[in-house]
C-alpha cells in the first residue's frame, strides 16, 4: 500500500470523523470506570501503562532470545546466511515493512481519535490498521507458499531442487539480479494442479548430481551431491530461524488483529471502554508498536544480508 | 533519610508513589484528569515520514557495498543496525509516547534492551572458543562480502563468483561439472 | 597431601592441587558456618526474652560494620578465584609429547582408539607418568568423560571435539563414568581406566592389549594396524590421491596435504584457520565451509560416508605426511602448485604412531561391546569388584 | 503470647504492635471476612480477591509438593541398593525427572510469590487488592492448565530428560512426551509472568499514603526483586523450551548439531533463566526470614538499606553468572574464567544478608518461637548451601564436582534448606493472619527441629558421595557409594516425618486452633493492623503510614554518633568481624 493511498484513507477517515454528529462526540469529560482497588483514575491509568510496559519487557526478552540465536549462528556461518537469504524477496519484504510502519501510524491516529472521542474516525483508523496488517499477513503467506513450492520448508529441504526451480524462473540468474518477476508466484491453476510440485521432483536428474546442478544461489558450492545436501543442511539453520522468528511475529500480528477487531466492536456498541475511556486503545496501540519494532529489526537481519 | 527518599520515590502525601512523586510527565490535561500528555498529530506525521525515509535508507544500503569505502566488512550490518535502532527509537518515543510519560516508563522501555546486552555475553564464549562453531577466533571479520573463489591465474575452470561481486556470469552446467573432481 | 578420611585416590597431577583447594574451601566453610551459627545462637540466648540484660540504645544501622563484613569477603573470593583459575589452566596446557588417544562416545558405551591401533570399549589402558591427551567426540547426544580419581571431567559433544588432558601419577584401576545424563542406560555407560606401570603397559601393548594386566580387567584385542596405516588404507580406498597426490596437485586438482597438520591456512573468505584435528574433521565432513583461498571447493562431503573413528584414522595419516626439507611449507597458504610425494603409508607408520611401542602387533578383531540391553553383564563389568589404588 | 508479655527489663520500648498502639486490636474472628464472605464453589473459582487466589495457589502447590515428594521417596528407595531396589533404569530416569520437573517448575518457582506473596503483598502495601485482579485469577488458571499438562505427560508415558531438557537428547532422542511437558511448563511460566507484572505494578503504584520505598517491609523488596527476575528471565526459557518442542514436532532444528547448530547454545539460553530462577526461589524466603527474625526479636532489621539493596543486587548480578553451569562443556576457558569471578562476586550480597540477620538479634528480645527456630535453621542451612556454592563457582573444583552428588546436595541445601524452610517459616508466621487461628506451638517447634535434623541427615552424606565421585542421575552405582546413599535415604524418612507433622496440625488448627486475634506476634507492619482473617477489602479505611519499617523501638543510627557505642557492643562487633 503506497503512501498516497494511506493519506487518502486518512483524509477520508477524517472527513467522516468530523461528519458524524454522535451523541458522545466533541470532547466532553471522560469518566472511565474506576475499579475498586484504585484511588483515582490517574493512578489507574498509570498502573495500566506500567503494567503494559512491564509486559512489553517480557516480550522483548521473548524475541530477544531468538535474535541472540540468530546473531550467534550468523557470525558462525556468514556464507550460509549470505546464500540462503537470496531465497527471500526484498521487494515483498520492503512492502511488508512499509505496511507495518504505516499501520503503526494509523494506530496512533486511532488512539488520538479515541482521546478526542471521535468515534467514527477511531473506527476508520482501526479499520485501516487491520487492513494493513492483513496485507502483511497475505504477503507473508505468499512468501511461505513460495518457500514451500521451492521445497524450502523445514524438515524436507531439497536445495538441488530449489536451485533448479529457481533458475527456471529467473532465466539462469541467481539471486536478486535475476530478471523477471521474483519471487515465483504460482498462479491459481498452477496451485490447483500442483504445477511446480510435479514439475521437478527430487528424483529429477536435474535436481541431483554434480554435472547437472546448474549455477543457482549456491553457485560457489559446486560439488558432489552430498555437498549440495550439506548446504541444504546448513541453510536449514537459516530457514529454521527464519520460520521461527517470522512465525512467532505473525502470531503476534494475528493476536493484534483480533484485539483491534474487538475494539471496533466495542466502539460500534458505544461501550464505555471506548466512549468513556481511551486506555484500552492505548494499550493495544503500545502492543502494536512493539510488534512493529520487532519487524523493524527482523527486516534488515533476514532480508538484507550483504 | 526519608526526606531524600521522598524526593526520589514519592512522598507521604501521594498514594500512587512514583507516578505522583516527581509529578513528572503530567502535561496539559485538555478535558479532565485522565489525560497523559500525547504529542500532536503533526508530530505523528513527521515521525511517519522520517520512518519512511529511514526505510529507504535501509533498503538502499543493501545495494551499496560500503566495505569498498570502509576497510571493515561489517560496516553494512553496523549501519543497518544503527538505522534500525533509530527507527525503533522514533516509534518508542513518539508513537508509544514515552516522552509524555513518567520516568518509570522510560526505565521500563529501556530495561529489556539493556538485558539483551547482558544476554549477548554469550559471545564471550563463542568468540573465544578453541574449537569454535564454524569460524576460528582469529578470523578478521564476521560479515562476508565480495567474491569468494579463486584468483584468475589458476588455470582450471574457476568456480563462479558470488552474486553481488562485480563480475557475475552464470556458469554453464558443463563447466560447473568440470570444476569438481569425479568421485 | 596426606590421606584423609573419605578422600578418594588422587591419581593425577591435577588431583593433588584440586584436593588442596578443596580442603581449604572446606576449612572456610566450617569457619564461616560456625562463626555465623555460634554468633547468632549466642546472641539469641543472651538476649532471649525475659533475660535481664542491657538493651539500651539498640542500634539498627552501622555503615562501618557493614563495610567491614562486605569488603573482606570480596578479596577472599578473588583470592580463591585466582588460585582456582591457576589450577584450572593446567587442564588446558597440553604438552607436546602428550600421548594422544581418541574417544568416541555413543549411547551407551565409550569407544577408545590408541594411536598404535589398539581399540577398546569401556576400558582405557595407559602407562603411569606419561601425559595423556584424549580427543573426544560424541556420535549422538552429549556425554561427559569423568574419572573421579583424576578429579577431571569434560563433556563429549556431538559435532565438535573436546579434549581431556591429564598425567596419571598412581597405578591402579579407576572408575570411568559418563557424567552427563544421556538416556536410559546412562548409569551403565562406563567402565575402567587402568593406569599401569611402564613395563606392564609395554607388555600389554606388545600383546595387542590381549594380556590381562589388572584383576578383573578383561583382555582387549588389537586392530593390528596402527591408526596411520588404517588412515592410509582409507586414503587409498576413497581415492583421496586423485586430488591430493603430488601428480594431481601438479595438475591443480587439489592442495597438497604434506606438512599440512598444524599449519595455518588462508581461506577464501578471509579466515585464517589452524589445521588441527577439528579442522581436518570439518573439511572431511563439510568441505564447503572451508573454501581454501585459490581453490574451488571441489571436494565432496564425507559426512555419512566416514564414521567418526575413520575420520580420526585419516587425520592420523594426514598428520604423518611430513615434508622433507626442500618441501617445507608446501600445501599451506593459498594455492599450492608444487607438492611432494606423501610418505607412503607403510613407511609412515613409525612416524605416525607417536612413539608408541607396539606398531607390529598381531590380531585383527575389535573386542565386542557388551550388548546395551544386557544390563547385568555391563553392570558387573562396570561395578563388579572393589576399586583399588595404591 | 501477646505484646504485653514484653521484656520488663532494659529500656521500656513503646508498644508499636499494629503500628499504632492507640487503636485497640480487635480479638476474635471478625464476623465477616474474606473466607466466609461467600461460600459457593463458584465464588472461589471466579474470585478476584488476591487472598482467595493465594489460598487456591496454596492448595494447588501443596498437591504438587506432595507429588514431587512421592517421586523423591521412590528415588531414595531405589538408591538404597547399588543395583537398584525396585525400578528399571528407564523407570528410575522417569522418576527423578518428574521429581525435578514438578519440584522446580510447579512448586518452587510459584511457591512463595504465588501463595504468601499473593496474600500479603496488597496487605503489606496497604492496598485493597493487586493492580490487576482478573489477571491474577487468569494466572492461577494458567498454572492449573500447565500443571495438568505436565503432570499428564509425566504420568502417562513419562518424561526422561531430567528437568534440564538438554538437547539433543530432549529434541531428537528421548520420547515425545517431553513436548507435552514443555508446553505445560510454558503455560506455568506465563502464569508466573502474570503474577510478576501484577506485583511490580502494585508495588510501584498502589502503596498506601506515607509508605515510601524505604518504609516497605523487606518481604516486599524481595518480592520486587523476584518479580524483576521473572519478568526478565522467564520469557527466555519459555522460548528456549518452545524451540525444543518446535524441533521435535516441525523439525525446525535450531540446536541440532546435524544442521550445524550448537547444543551448548541451548545450555546458554537455558541457564540464562535457570540460574536466576534459583534466586526466584530463594529471594522470597530471604524476605520472609527478615520479617520473622525482626518480629521474633522485637528489633528493627539491622542494616535495612543494605538488606533491601542486596535483594536487588542479587536479582541483577544473578543474570551475569549463568556460564558457571557449563565449565565442563566446550565453553571457552576465558568465558569460564569471567563467569567464575562473577559468580564469586554474586555470593557477596547473600553473605551481607546473613550477617545482617545475625546482627539483628543483638540487643533484641528474642522469643524462641517455632518461626524463630525455622529462621535459625534457615540461617545455618543457607550458609552451608551458599558456601558450598563457592566450590562450584571455582573452576578447578567444579571440573571435579559438577554433575556429581555434590551438586545435588548443594542444590537441595539452597532449595529445601533455604527456600522450603523459609516457606514453612512464612506459612507459620502468617497462618494466623490467613486463617484467624493459631497452630499448636509445641508441635510446630517439634516439626521444625525434626526437619532440621532430617534434612542434614538426608543431604550431608550426598556432599561426601559427590566428592568421592558418584555421578548424579545414576539408577545403578558402584558399591563403595552405598553407605552414603543408605544414610541419605534414612535421613529422607526423617525428613518426610518432619514434613507430614505440619500438614496434620495445620489442618487441625483450622477448626480447633486458638483464636489468633489481629496481631498475635505483636509484630509491626500493615498486615497486622487489620483483623485476621482480613475483610475482603483488606482495610476498613485506607491506612496512612507514619512510622518506619520494623519500628519496634526508637530507631537508633550508629552513623550519627559512632563515639558512644553501648557497653556490650565492642566484643560482639569483633565477633562479627571474624565472620
Amino acid at each position: 500500500m503506497s503512501l498516497r493511498a494511506v493519506t487518502a484513507a486518512a483524509s477520508a477517515a477524517a472527513t467522516r470523523g468530523n461528519g458524524d454528529h454522535h451523541a458522545d462526540d466533541h470532547g466532553g469529560v471522560m469518566t472511565p470506570t474506576l475499579y475498586h482497588q484504585f484511588e483515582d483514575v490517574e493512578q489507574q491509568n498509570e498502573s495500566y501503562l506500567v503494567g503494559m510496559w512491564t509486559f512489553l519487557v517480557t516480550e522483548i526478552m521473548f524475541f530477544g532470545a531468538l535474535f541472540m540465536a540468530y546473531s550467534i549462528y550468523r557470525t558462525a556461518y556468514p556464507a550460509t546466511f549470505l546464500d540462503a537469504h537470496k531465497f527471500l524477496s526484498i521487494p515483498l519484504g520492503t512492502v511488508n515493512t512499509l505496511a507495518l510502519l504505516t499501520s503503526s501510524f494509523t494506530m496512533v491516529m486511532a488512539v488520538n481519535a479515541n482521546q478526542h472521542k471521535k468515534k467514527w474516525s477511531l473506527i476508520n483508523w482501526l479499520g485501516v490498521t487491520i487492513l494493513l496488517s492483513c496485507v502483511f499477513l497475505g504477503i507473508k503467506g505468499i512468501e511461505y507458499t513460495t518457500k514451500i513450492h521451492e521445497g524450502l520448508y523445514p524438515g524436507s529441504f531439497n536445495y538441488a531442487r530449489a536451485n533448479t526451480m529457481y533458475l527456471e524462473h529467473h532465466d539462469g540468474k541467481a539471486g536478486h539480479e535475476a530478471k523477471g518477476i521474483y519471487p515465483y508466484f504460482p498462479s491459481v491453476q498452477e496451485l490447483a494442479t500442483g504445477y511446480s510440485l510435479n514439475r521437478i521432483t527430487p528424483e529429477d536428474p536435474r535436481a541431483v548430481g554434480v554435472e547437472q546442478t546448474p549455477a543457482g544461489p549456491f553457485t560457489s558450492y559446486q560439488g558432489a551431491p552430498s555437498d549440495v545436501e550439506y548446504w541444504s543442511k546448513r541453510a536449514q539453520l537459516f530457514f529454521s530461524i527464519y520460520f521461527a522468528m517470522t512465525g512467532l511475529h505473525a502470531v503476534h500480528i494475528i493476536i493484534g488483529i483480533l484485539m483491534m477487531g474487538t475494539l471496533i466492536l466495542l466502539a460500534l456498541k458505544n461501550h464505555p471502554y471506548i466512549t468513556q475511556d481511551y486506555m484500552p486503545t492505548e494499550m493495544i496501540g503500545l502492543y502494536w508498536h512493539f510488534v512493529d519494532i520487532v519487524w523493524i529489526f527482523l527486516f534488515p537481519l533476514m532480508y538484507l544480508i550483504s | 533519610m526519608n526526606n531524600t527518599m521522598a524526593v526520589t520515590f514519592g512522598t507521604a502525601r501521594n498514594p500512587g508513589g512514583d507516578g505522583h512523586g516527581g509529578g513528572s510527565g503530567h502535561g496539559k490535561r485538555p478535558h479532565d484528569g485522565t489525560f497523559i500528555q500525547h504529542p500532536t498529530v503533526g508530530l505523528y506525521g513527521i515521525t511517519y515520514l522520517a520512518l519512511l525515509v529511514l526505510l529507504g535508507v535501509t533498503v538502499g544500503l543493501y545495494y551499496i557495498d560500503l566495505s569498498k569505502f570502509v576497510p571493515w566488512h561489517g560496516i553494512n550490518l553496523l549501519i543497518a543496525m544503527v538505522v534500525a535502532v533509530v527507527k525503533a527509537l522514533f516509534v518508542i518515543r513518539n508513537f508509544m509516547n514515552v516522552q509524555g510519560s513518567t520516568k518509570l516508563v522510560w526505565l521500563w522501555a529501556a530495561l529489556g534492551f539493556i538485558w539483551l546486552v547482558l544476554m549477548s555475553g554469550m559471545f564471550l564464549d563463542y568468540r573465544t572458543r578453541t574449537n569454535p562453531l564454524g569460524w576460528q577466533p582469529e578470523r578478521p571479520n564476521m560479515i562476508q562480502t565480495g567474491p569468494r573463489g579463486v584468483e584468475p591465474h589458476v588455470e582450471y575452470q574457476p568456480a563462479p563468483a558470488q552474486p553481488g561481486s562485480p563480475a557475475t556470469a552464470p556458469v554453464p552446467p558443463a563447466a560447473a561439472g568440470e570444476a569438481s573432481p569425479a568421485h | 597431601m596426606g590421606e584423609l578420611p573419605f578422600r578418594p585416590v588422587a591419581a593425577s597431577s591435577y588431583a593433588e592441587d584440586v584436593d588442596r583447594l578443596f580442603f581449604v574451601l572446606v576449612a572456610l566453610t566450617v569457619f564461616f558456618t560456625s562463626a555465623v551459627g555460634i554468633t547468632v545462637l549466642a546472641l539469641a540466648a543472651r538476649y532471649r526474652r525475659g533475660n535481664k540484660v542491657d538493651r539500651s540504645r539498640p542500634s539498627s544501622h552501622n555503615t562501618l560494620l557493614e563495610l567491614s563484613w562486605t569488603i573482606p569477603p570480596i578479596f577472599l573470593g578473588l583470592g580463591v578465584f585466582f588460585w582456582s583459575a591457576k589450577i584450572y589452566t593446567q587442564a588446558y596446557a597440553v604438552p607436546e609429547n602428550a600421548k594422544e588417544i581418541f574417544v568416541v562416545g555413543k549411547q551407551w558405551m565409550w569407544h577408545i582408539q590408541h594411536s598404535n591401533g589398539i581399540r577398546e570399549n569401556n576400558e582405557l589402558h595407559i602407562p603411569v607418568g606419561e601425559p595423556v591427551k584424549l580427543t573426544m567426540i560424541s556420535q549422538d547426544v552429549i556425554h561427559a568423560f569423568y574419572v573421579p580419581e583424576f578429579r577431571l571431567q569434560r563433556q563429549v559433544e556431538p559435532g565438535q571435539y573436546s579434549s581431556f588432558y591429564f598425567t596419571p601419577t598412581k597405578t591402579g584401576r579407576y572408575h570411568l563414568y559418563c557424567n552427563m545424563y544421556c538416556g536410559t542406560q546412562h548409569s551403565l555407560m562406563g567402565g575402567w581406566v587402568y593406569v599401569m606401570s611402564k613395563a606392564d603397559y609395554q607388555k600389554w601393548a606388545a600383546s595387542g592389549g590381549s594380556q590381562p594386566v589388572a584383576p578383573g580387567g578383561t583382555p582387549s584385542k588389537t586392530g593390528g594396524l596402527t591408526l596411520t596405516q588404517r588412515g592410509a588404507s582409507l586414503y587409498e580406498k576413497f581415492q583421496c590421491n586423485s586430488c591430493h597426490d603430488p601428480a594431481a596437485v601438479q595438475r591443480g586438482r587439489g592442495p597438497s596435504l604434506v606438512g599440512l597438520y598444524g599449519k595455518t591456512r588462508q581461506l577464501a573468505d578471509g579466515r585464517k584457520v589452524k589445521a588441527d584435528d577439528g579442522y581436518l574433521r570439518n573439511v572431511l565432513y563439510y568441505p564447503a565451509e572451508y573454501p581454501l583461498a585459490g581453490w574451488a571447493v571441489g571436494m565432496p562431503s564425507y559426512k555419512g560416508v566416514l564414521t567418526e573413528e575413520e575420520v580420526l584414522q585419516i587425520n592420523a595419516y594426514v598428520k604423518s605426511l611430513k615434508p622433507t626439507a626442500q618441501q617445507s611449507g608446501a600445501g599451506t597458504g593459498g594455492g599450492a602448485t608444487a607438492a611432494a610425494a606423501p610418505v607412503p603409508a607403510t613407511a609412515a607408520a613409525p612416524t605416525g604412531a607417536a612413539g608408541a611401542p607396539a606398531d607390529t602387533a598381531g590380531g585383527n578383531v575389535e573386542r565386542n561391546a557388551p550388548a546395551a540391553n544386557t544390563d547385568n553383564i555391563q553392570f558387573r563389568h562396570m561395578y563388579g569388584g572393589e576399586q583399588q589404588g595404591q | 503470647m501477646s505484646v504485653s508479655a514484653f521484656d520488663p527489663t532494659g529500656e521500656p520500648w513503646p508498644d508499636r504492635g499494629g503500628g499504632n498502639a492507640a487503636e485497640p486490636v480487635e480479638v476474635g474472628i471478625p464476623r465477616v471476612n474474606y473466607l466466609n464472605a461467600d461460600h459457593t464453589i463458584k465464588s472461589w473459582l471466579l474470585t478476584t480477591d488476591h487472598k482467595r487466589i493465594g489460598i487456591l495457589y496454596l492448595i494447588s502447590i501443596s498437591v504438587m509438593f506432595l507429588l514431587g515428594g512421592l517421586s523423591a521417596a521412590i528415588v531414595r528407595l531405589q538408591l538404597t541398593a547399588p543395583s537398584g531396589l525396585l525400578l528399571s533404569a528407564e523407570a528410575y530416569n522417569k522418576m527423578f525427572s518428574s521429581h525435578g520437573i514438578i519440584m522446580v517448575f510447579l512448586f518452587l518457582v510459584p511457591s512463595i510469590p504465588a501463595t504468601l506473596g499473593n496474600f500479603l503483598l496488597p496487605l503489606m502495601v496497604g492496598a485493597r487488592d493487586l493492580a490487576f485482579p482478573r489477571l491474577n485469577l487468569m494466572s492461577w488458571y494458567l498454572f492449573i492448565a500447565g500443571g495438568l499438562l505436565t503432570l499428564g505427560a509425566l504420568t502417562f508415558g513419562g518424561v526422561e530428560t531430567g528437568w534440564t531438557f538438554y538437547t539433543p537428547y530432549s529434541s531428537i532422542y528421548s520420547n515425545s512426551n517431553v513436548a507435552l511437558a514443555i508446553v505445560g511448563i510454558f503455560l506455568a511460566g506465563f502464569s508466573s509472568i502474570a503474577t510478576a507484572v501484577n506485583f511490580i505494578v502494585t508495588i510501584h503504584k498502589m502503596r498506601a499514603p506515607g509508605l515510601t520505598w524505604f518504609r516497605l517491609p523487606l518481604f516486599i523488596w524481595a518480592m520486587y526483586a523476584t518479580s524483576l527476575i521473572i519478568i526478565l528471565g522467564t520469557p527466555v526459557v519459555a522460548i528456549t523450551l518452545l524451540l525444543v518442542v518446535v524441533e521435535r514436532v516441525f523439525h525446525i532444528g535450531i540446536f541440532s548439531p546435524e544442521l550445524g547448530g550448537d547444543p551448548v547454545l541451548f545450555q546458554h539460553m537455558f541457564w540464562f533463566y535457570s540460574h536466576p530462577a534459583v534466586y526466584i526461589m530463594i529471594l522470597p524466603s530471604m524476605g520472609i526470614i527478615s520479617e520473622v527474625i525482626a518480629a521474633n526479636s522485637k528489633k528493627r532489621v539491622f542494616g535495612y538499606t543494605f538488606v533491601a539493596f542486596s535483594s536487588v543486587a542479587i536479582a541483577v548480578f544473578g543474570f551475569l553468572v549463568w556460564g558457571h553451569h557449563m565449565f565442563a562443556t566446550t565453553q571457552s576457558m576465558y568465558a569460564s574464567m569471567v563467569f567464575s569471578v562473577l559468580s564469586f562476586l554474586v555470593a557477596i550480597p547473600s553473605a551481607v544478608k546473613v550477617f545482617n540477620w545475625t546482627a539483628t538479634v543483638y540487643k533484641g528480645s528474642v522469643e524462641f518461637s517455632a518461626t524463630m527456630i525455622y529462621a535459625l535453621g534457615f540461617l545455618g542451612l543457607f550458609t552451608i548451601g551458599g558456601l558450598t556454592g563457592l566450590y562450584l563457582a571455582s573452576l578447578a573444583t567444579d571440573i571435579h564436582l559438577t554433575a556429581t552428588y555434590f551438586i545435588v546436595a548443594h542444590f537441595h541445601y539452597i532449595m529445601v534448606g533455604g527456600a522450603v524452610t523459609g516457606y514453612l517459616a512464612g506459612l507459620h508466621f502468617w497462618w494466623p493472619k490467613m486463617t484467624g487461628r493459631l497452630y499448636p506451638e509445641f508441635w510446630a517447634k517439634l516439626s521444625a527441629i525434626i526437619l532440621f535434623v532430617g534434612f542434614n541427615l538426608t543431604f550431608f552424606p550426598q556432599f561426601v558421595a559427590g566428592y568421592v565421585g558418584m555421578p548424579r542421575r545414576y539408577a545403578f552405582y558402584a558399591p563403595e557409594y552405598q553407605i552414603w546413599q543408605v544414610l541419605s535415604s534414612a535421613g529422607a524418612s526423617v525428613l518426610a516425618v518432619g514434613m507430614l507433622i505440619p500438614v496434620i496440625y495445620l489442618l487441625w488448627s483450622l477448626k480447633y486452633g486458638k483464636i489468633a486475634g489481629a496481631n498475635p506476634w505483636g509484630a509491626v507492619g500493615l498486615e497486622w493492623t487489620t483483623s485476621s482473617p482480613p475483610p475482603t477489602t483488606n482495610f476498613h479505611e485506607v491506612p496512612v503510614v507514619t512510622w518506619e519499617a520494623y519500628e519496634y523501638h526508637p530507631i537508633h543510627d550508629d552513623d550519627k554518633d559512632l563515639t558512644i557505642p553501648s557497653p556490650t557492643a565492642p566484643e560482639v562487633t569483633a565477633e562479627e568481624r571474624k565472620a
